[in-house]
């Protein structure tokens, strides 16, 4: 069967090829993540989250205005866009279910998702920076806000609408309005799937260097107020890795250590969450 | 003139992930140019043993065969079969049509051209041969190159019986054909297996026990991975000779 | 909009009304800020100047995007035709071939690859591609392409790693993770029965794949492309650091260049006259709008595949 | 109820976190050339007095830029602004060190100090003519040392930058062909080489890039270990950089309060002057004055005690008179 032997050759180059691919390609991304992993644990020590840091060129010194920093404008970008994205995925996955306005917000907010977060960062500029006067953190956190919030409506939206419509017709049954049944029947159905995208939206806003290079800017001293420009782990990474100094160098790993492993850790527990809840 | 038998099953065990045991010492024959029905609850191994005569089973990991199948004589469970032949001279057809992703034609051709077949005129006939076999033809004459999703359900099974036909099988393994079809597109694919028999053994697993009384010519059934009993389907409809078939067939259970 | 009567349920409507629209509010709000910050370099270089003109030029205050929208295309160009046939191969790997056991642990890893932030991929590029890429796979390339007449201008001048080869390799690394999960996903649109019954006709696997497996998951993939498309054209830490920041138009693959991006992320903060900061806004409008316009298409198609096998 | 708790909770947050008045804070940015000594005076200067001056070397293009959009209480630039200039943006302007910029190349076996350029072939390796590192301009500057055979890599600024302007300031003093084909400025367009953030940045690539060249303040070289090169200045002689060869570039020059001390230090005559020298100065927003003064106590204090912190660094503190003169100049503009 000269035909078969053909066949089951080219099938087996192919197959061989793709498999050579995936290797290829999976290959790079473990050497990214051990490089990371490898030269982040090494550089890794106490002084870098209790201390701020030395002047430029000087050894020694830590980062910890910048870890603050990070969870500062992490906590307020959270603060600020959870409630919107909620509220706004609710009124697409209820009041407006079926619309077509539902379906246009949804799409643009699809398209927001990938938006180049470096125009957000020029447009935070531009209507809170300059203004005000001055860099400040609130814009860095509103930036990665107009992030999160698309993520957060669409799988909020995507999560409500899972919520099998019988369970608000039990609802209305007894005679509840429709926003006491949203608030404790059909969030409470959806509360995991929420919470997930929450969690996974912070992790994707967590990793954000090109809007706040405009925006909350740097600090070098440890500053939690937040009208002032404030540091984040991934700006000084950036300032860092292209500067001339070893110990920045190795300060830099280890910052990227950092904000890998909580980047990792927030990414897991979502995929774990929707594990659990929906097998 | 000596009974011919197209398959032979000797004590086939056969196991699910190599743990489950979900058929048990199964010996049966099939005859060459007859309907086989196999019947019994759901879960009771029938569709598995199906899935054995092309080796289907083969496409996921660690289930394992014991025993033989003998198709024309040669043993099929050993590890040296060619599996591409195998499946080339047994076709088979699914619960649910299963139109490829591609034309009408392109569909019933597949297998031709799998097989190496280039030629468009050789195509072209033996399409329309596999056509007018599955007795679509008509339906489909004009719109040969349009999506096969365009059809309609019993026409998609049709289709899918001619693509199968297509390759020119000797035995044609039908898994429930008709369990997502309206009765009318049950009633064509019926009459179609009865002229279809003329050409190729066919072996059906059904939970419609009326489907199986009207087409078949032998009957099977199975319960829990064993075979009950096996005899000519007009003798097992009648007068099961066990009791277990019996109660089964009146429909006290199942 | 059951109860309308109810005040307090006509609130919380409107509360999620509003908030809602602010996706919408955001979208328009972005464009018209774009728009009025740039509107002195609009006024000044016009449209098709301003696209076509290759001087970027803070010293003469002259500004032209081309050198920066050809330093996005190139890069986006080559990181996508570098990362397709990986990511589709990584897809077609774990759905088709990898045995069972391996199926999850490398689908997570995907996952969660996909999930570091780019300035990681962008800081190991200067660390450790770059002079793995400068030490070896430019002066191979160099060496391989140097008697091949078109190609070696490729592949002229010295190998740096800081260029848009490297660039466009990091980037193309970075989405990778993406690409490959959006295929895979496409991928198993592919009902296993369809799969069955091509097996049943005598099919290899690799002829399941190629004729069932892809036209099924096409439309799907193709969206996925795109939408990659779209986020290397956005993307600004993963080549920040490696890229060189040259306004330059070359032919070799080993200079420096700009992308839109990066062009934004150096010279914002630092744009000291007033049309060098509106040509730098009308930059990151024309960024928006390309990137708008691509991720339509992508979401286009994506819904079309939705839509296709959805029934 | 709980969720009116919350939300209270919430905005009491976010109001604590907007009045946290952290000590002190002064924020400044620009140039990148004094972040060295500007960042270990701040260091010093906060464990002193508790103010925390954040310095952000972001370019002396952005230290304009920022200060005129007055988002910072300072901007610092090494490209002094005419006074026309601080005029219309309402700014004042005064040096605070000075330093010297210096050619580094990473070149297997060359060692500080070791290769020697002159005007020409450095305008020329930067314009991209010179090609190679044994091209016969260079190798009639320095007989007797082995130049390999090697593509130069050009660094340069990508931002605005005042080392660039202070570079090229003095490329286009010595050479008519970079006058007319680049010119001067914070931010020029170079025709070769890869462009860098910073003069960290320059360090950075120049570091990693084999056989490649650029130019930093003299600090950037030294704190990393790069290579620098003799230069010839304008008397002819071959001058190594150091705290002398600086010194007396500035010895020349004339600091002058009424022009709101706008002066290049580049090229000048001392037999023995780096000739890439420059001063770097502070801008102030006239209207700020509260942060002024502070802004104005920090440098005071930096005058009196950061000098020997500056030598250390091999920047040039600047003269007592100098000194005096800025004081006045503050006085003048209402800043005490």
């Amino acid at each position: 069967m000269n035909v078969v032997l053909k066949r089951k050759i080219e099938g087996m180059v192919a197959i061989s090829l793709s498999t050579l691919a995936a290797l290829f390609g999976l290959f790079w991304l473990v050497f990214i993540l051990g490089d990371v992993l490898y030269n982040g644990i090494s550089a890794l020590n106490l002084d870098l989250f209790l201390n701020d840091p030395a002047p430029a060129g000087v050894d020694g010194g830590g980062l910890r205005n910048a870890f603050a920093g990070q969870l500062l404008i992490t906590l307020f970008a959270t603060l600020i866009g959870v409630p919107i994205g909620v509220l706004g995925g609710t009124f697409l996955a209820e009041y407006a279910r079926g619309k077509g306005i539902s379906k246009v917000i949804g799409v643009l907010s699809d398209i927001m998702v990938s938006v180049p977060s470096i125009v957000i960062g020029t447009f935070v500029y531009a209507i809170l920076v300059r203004p005000l006067g001055h860099f400040n953190g609130w814009a860095g956190s509103i930036a990665l806000a107009i992030i999160m919030i698309p993520v957060v409506l669409r799988t909020t939206e995507d999560m409500l609408s899972m919520v099998p419509w019988t369970l608000r017709e039990a609802a209305f049954a007894l005679g509840a309005p429709y926003y006491k049944v949203i608030i404790q029947v059909v969030y409470r159905g959806a509360a995991s799937g929420i919470l997930t995208g929450i969690i996974l939206s912070i992790a994707r806003v967590a990793g954000e260097t090109a809007p706040l290079l405009f925006t909350s800017f740097n600090n070098a001293y440890f500053s939690v107020n937040m009208n002032q420009p404030v540091s984040s782990l991934t700006v000084t990474i950036f300032q860092y890795a292209m500067g001339p100094y070893d110990s920045w160098h190795t300060q830099a790993w280890a910052a990227a250590f950092v904000i890998t492993v909580f980047v990792l850790i927030l990414t897991i527990a979502g995929r774990l969450i929707i594990k659990w809840r929906y097998k | 003139m000596p009974e011919t038998f197209e398959i032979e099953v000797n004590n086939l065990n056969f196991y699910y992930s190599g743990t489950v045991h979900a058929l048990k010492k199964i010996n049966l024959t099939i005859r060459k140019n007859a309907i086989t029905a196999l019947i019994g609850p759901s879960g009771c191994g029938k569709t598995t043993l199906l899935r054995c005569f092309n080796r289907m089973h083969d496409l996921y990991p660690k289930n394992l065969y014991e025993g033989e199948i003998l198709f024309q004589g040669i043993n099929i469970l050993t590890p040296d079969t060619d599996l591409i032949n195998l499946r080339s001279r047994i076709g088979m057809v699914f619960q649910k049509p299963t139109p490829f992703p591609m034309s009408v034609f392109d569909n019933v051709a597949y297998g031709l051209k799998l097989k190496g077949m280039k030629k468009r005129a050789e195509l072209s006939e033996n399409v329309e041969k596999a056509l007018h076999h599955a007795a679509l033809w008509d339906e489909v004459k004009d719109k040969l190159h349009s999506s096969a999703y365009d059809l309609s359900g019993g026409q998609q099974q049709r289709l899918v019986i001619a693509r199968a036909l297509a390759v020119n099988p000797e035995v044609l393994l039908f898994d429930e054909p008709t369990s997502a079809l309206d009765p009318i597109s049950t009633a064509k694919i019926e009459e179609l297996s009865q002229t279809l028999k003329n050409d190729v053994t066919i072996i059906i697993v059904t939970h419609n026990m009326q489907q199986a009384a009207r087409i078949s010519d032998w009957t099977g059934f199975l319960m829990l991975g064993e075979l009950i009993e096996f005899d000519s389907t007009q003798k097992m409809f009648t007068s099961p000779s066990i009791k277990l078939t019996e109660d089964y067939i009146t429909g006290r259970f199942g | 909009m059951l109860s309308k009567k109810n005040p307090l349920d006509m609130l919380f409507a409107s509360i999620t009304a509003i908030s809602s629209f602010a996706v919408i509010l955001l979208i328009a709000g972005i464009l018209f800020v774009l728009v009025h910050e740039s509107w002195p370099a609009i006024e000044r270089f016009g449209i098709v100047k301003f696209f076509f003109d290759t001087d970027w030029n803070p010293v003469t205050e002259s500004f032209g995007a081309a050198t920066n929208v050809y330093g996005t295309f190139i890069t986006t160009t080559l990181s996508i035709i570098i990362a397709i046939p990986i990511a589709i191969g990584i897809a077609i790997f774990v759905t088709e071939i990898s045995p069972d056991f391996l199926k999850g642990p490398i689908g997570g890893a995907i996952e969660l690859l996909a999930a570091i932030p780019s300035i990681i991929y962008g800081m190991w590029g200067l660390f450790t591609l770059s002079p793995i890429m400068s030490g070896l796979i430019e002066p191979f390339l160099k060496t391989i392409t140097q008697d091949i007449p078109i190609i070696s201008a490729l592949f002229a001048g010295p190998p740096m790693g800081i260029d848009l080869l490297t660039a466009s390799v990091i980037l193309s690394i970075m989405i990778i993770p993406f690409t490959a999960s959006i295929s895979r996903d496409s991928f198993r649109l592919t009902p296993e029965v369809v799969k069955e019954s091509a097996y049943a006709l005598g099919a290899t696997k690799w002829e399941v794949i190629k004729h069932i497996v892809i036209p099924y998951a096409k439309l799907g993939v193709f969206g996925g492309v795109v939408l990659s498309l779209g986020r290397a054209l956005g993307e600004t830490m993963a080549v920040a650091f490696v890229l060189g920041n040259n306004h330059r138009i070359t032919s070799s693959l080993l200079d420096a260049a700009a992308t839109i991006t990066v062009t934004l992320a150096n010279e914002f903060a630092e744009a000291d006259k007033d049309i060098y900061l509106a040509s730098l806004f009308y930059l990151a409008l024309v960024l928006f709008v390309l990137s708008f316009i691509t991720l339509a298409i992508a979401k286009f198609f994506l819904l079309k595949a939705e839509r296709k096998y959805s029934r | 109820m709980k969720k009116i708790l919350a939300a209270a909770l919430v905005m009491t947050l976010m109001v604590t976190f907007s009045l946290v008045q952290a000590a002190d804070t002064l924020n400044g940015a620009g140039a990148t050339f004094p972040y060295p000594v500007y960042s270990a005076w701040a260091y010093e200067y906060n464990k002193i007095t508790g103010v925390k001056l954040n310095y952000q070397s972001i370019g002396s293009g952005g230290g304009q830029r920022q200060i005129t959009d007055r988002t910072v209480d300072f901007g610092a630039s090494d490209d002094p602004l005419m006074p026309e200039q601080l005029q219309k943006d309402r700014l004042l302007q005064f040096p605070a060190v000075i330093g010297g910029v210096v050619p580094v190349v990473n070149i297997a076996g060359i060692k500080d100090g070791q290769l020697k350029l002159d005007s020409e072939s450095l305008s020329r390796i930067f314009l991209g003519e010179i090609k190679l590192w044994d091209d016969a301009a260079i190798i009639k500057l320095n007989p007797g040392i082995k130049l390999p055979h090697r593509e130069i890599t050009v660094v340069y600024r990508s931002d605005g930058s005042g080392t660039t302007a202070i570079y090229t300031n003095y490329l286009s003093e010595v050479s008519a062909a970079w006058k007319s084909k680049v010119g001067a400025g914070k931010a020029v367009k170079y025709p070769v080489g890869i462009g860098a953030k910073g003069n960290e940045g320059v360090a950075n690539y120049v570091k990693r890039t084999a056989n490649s060249i650029g130019y930093v303040e003299f600090a950037y070289a030294k704190q990393n270990k790069l290579v620098y090169t003799q230069l010839k200045n304008k008397a002819g002689q071959f001058i190594t950089p150091s705290f002398k060869t600086f010194e007396n570039a500035a010895e020349t020059a004339d600091f002058n309060p009424t022009k709101d001390f706008f002066v290049w230090l580049t090229n000048a005559p001392g037999k023995n002057a780096w000739p890439i020298a420059g001063a770097t100065f502070i801008l102030l927003a006239k209207e700020k004055t509260g942060s002024n003064k502070k802004v104005a106590m920090f440098f005071a204090w930096a005058f009196k005690n950061g000098d020997a912190k500056a030598k250390e660094l091999v920047y040039i503190p600047l003269p007592k008179s100098l000194k005096a003169k800025v004081e006045q100049y503050w006085k003048a503009n209402g800043i005490n």
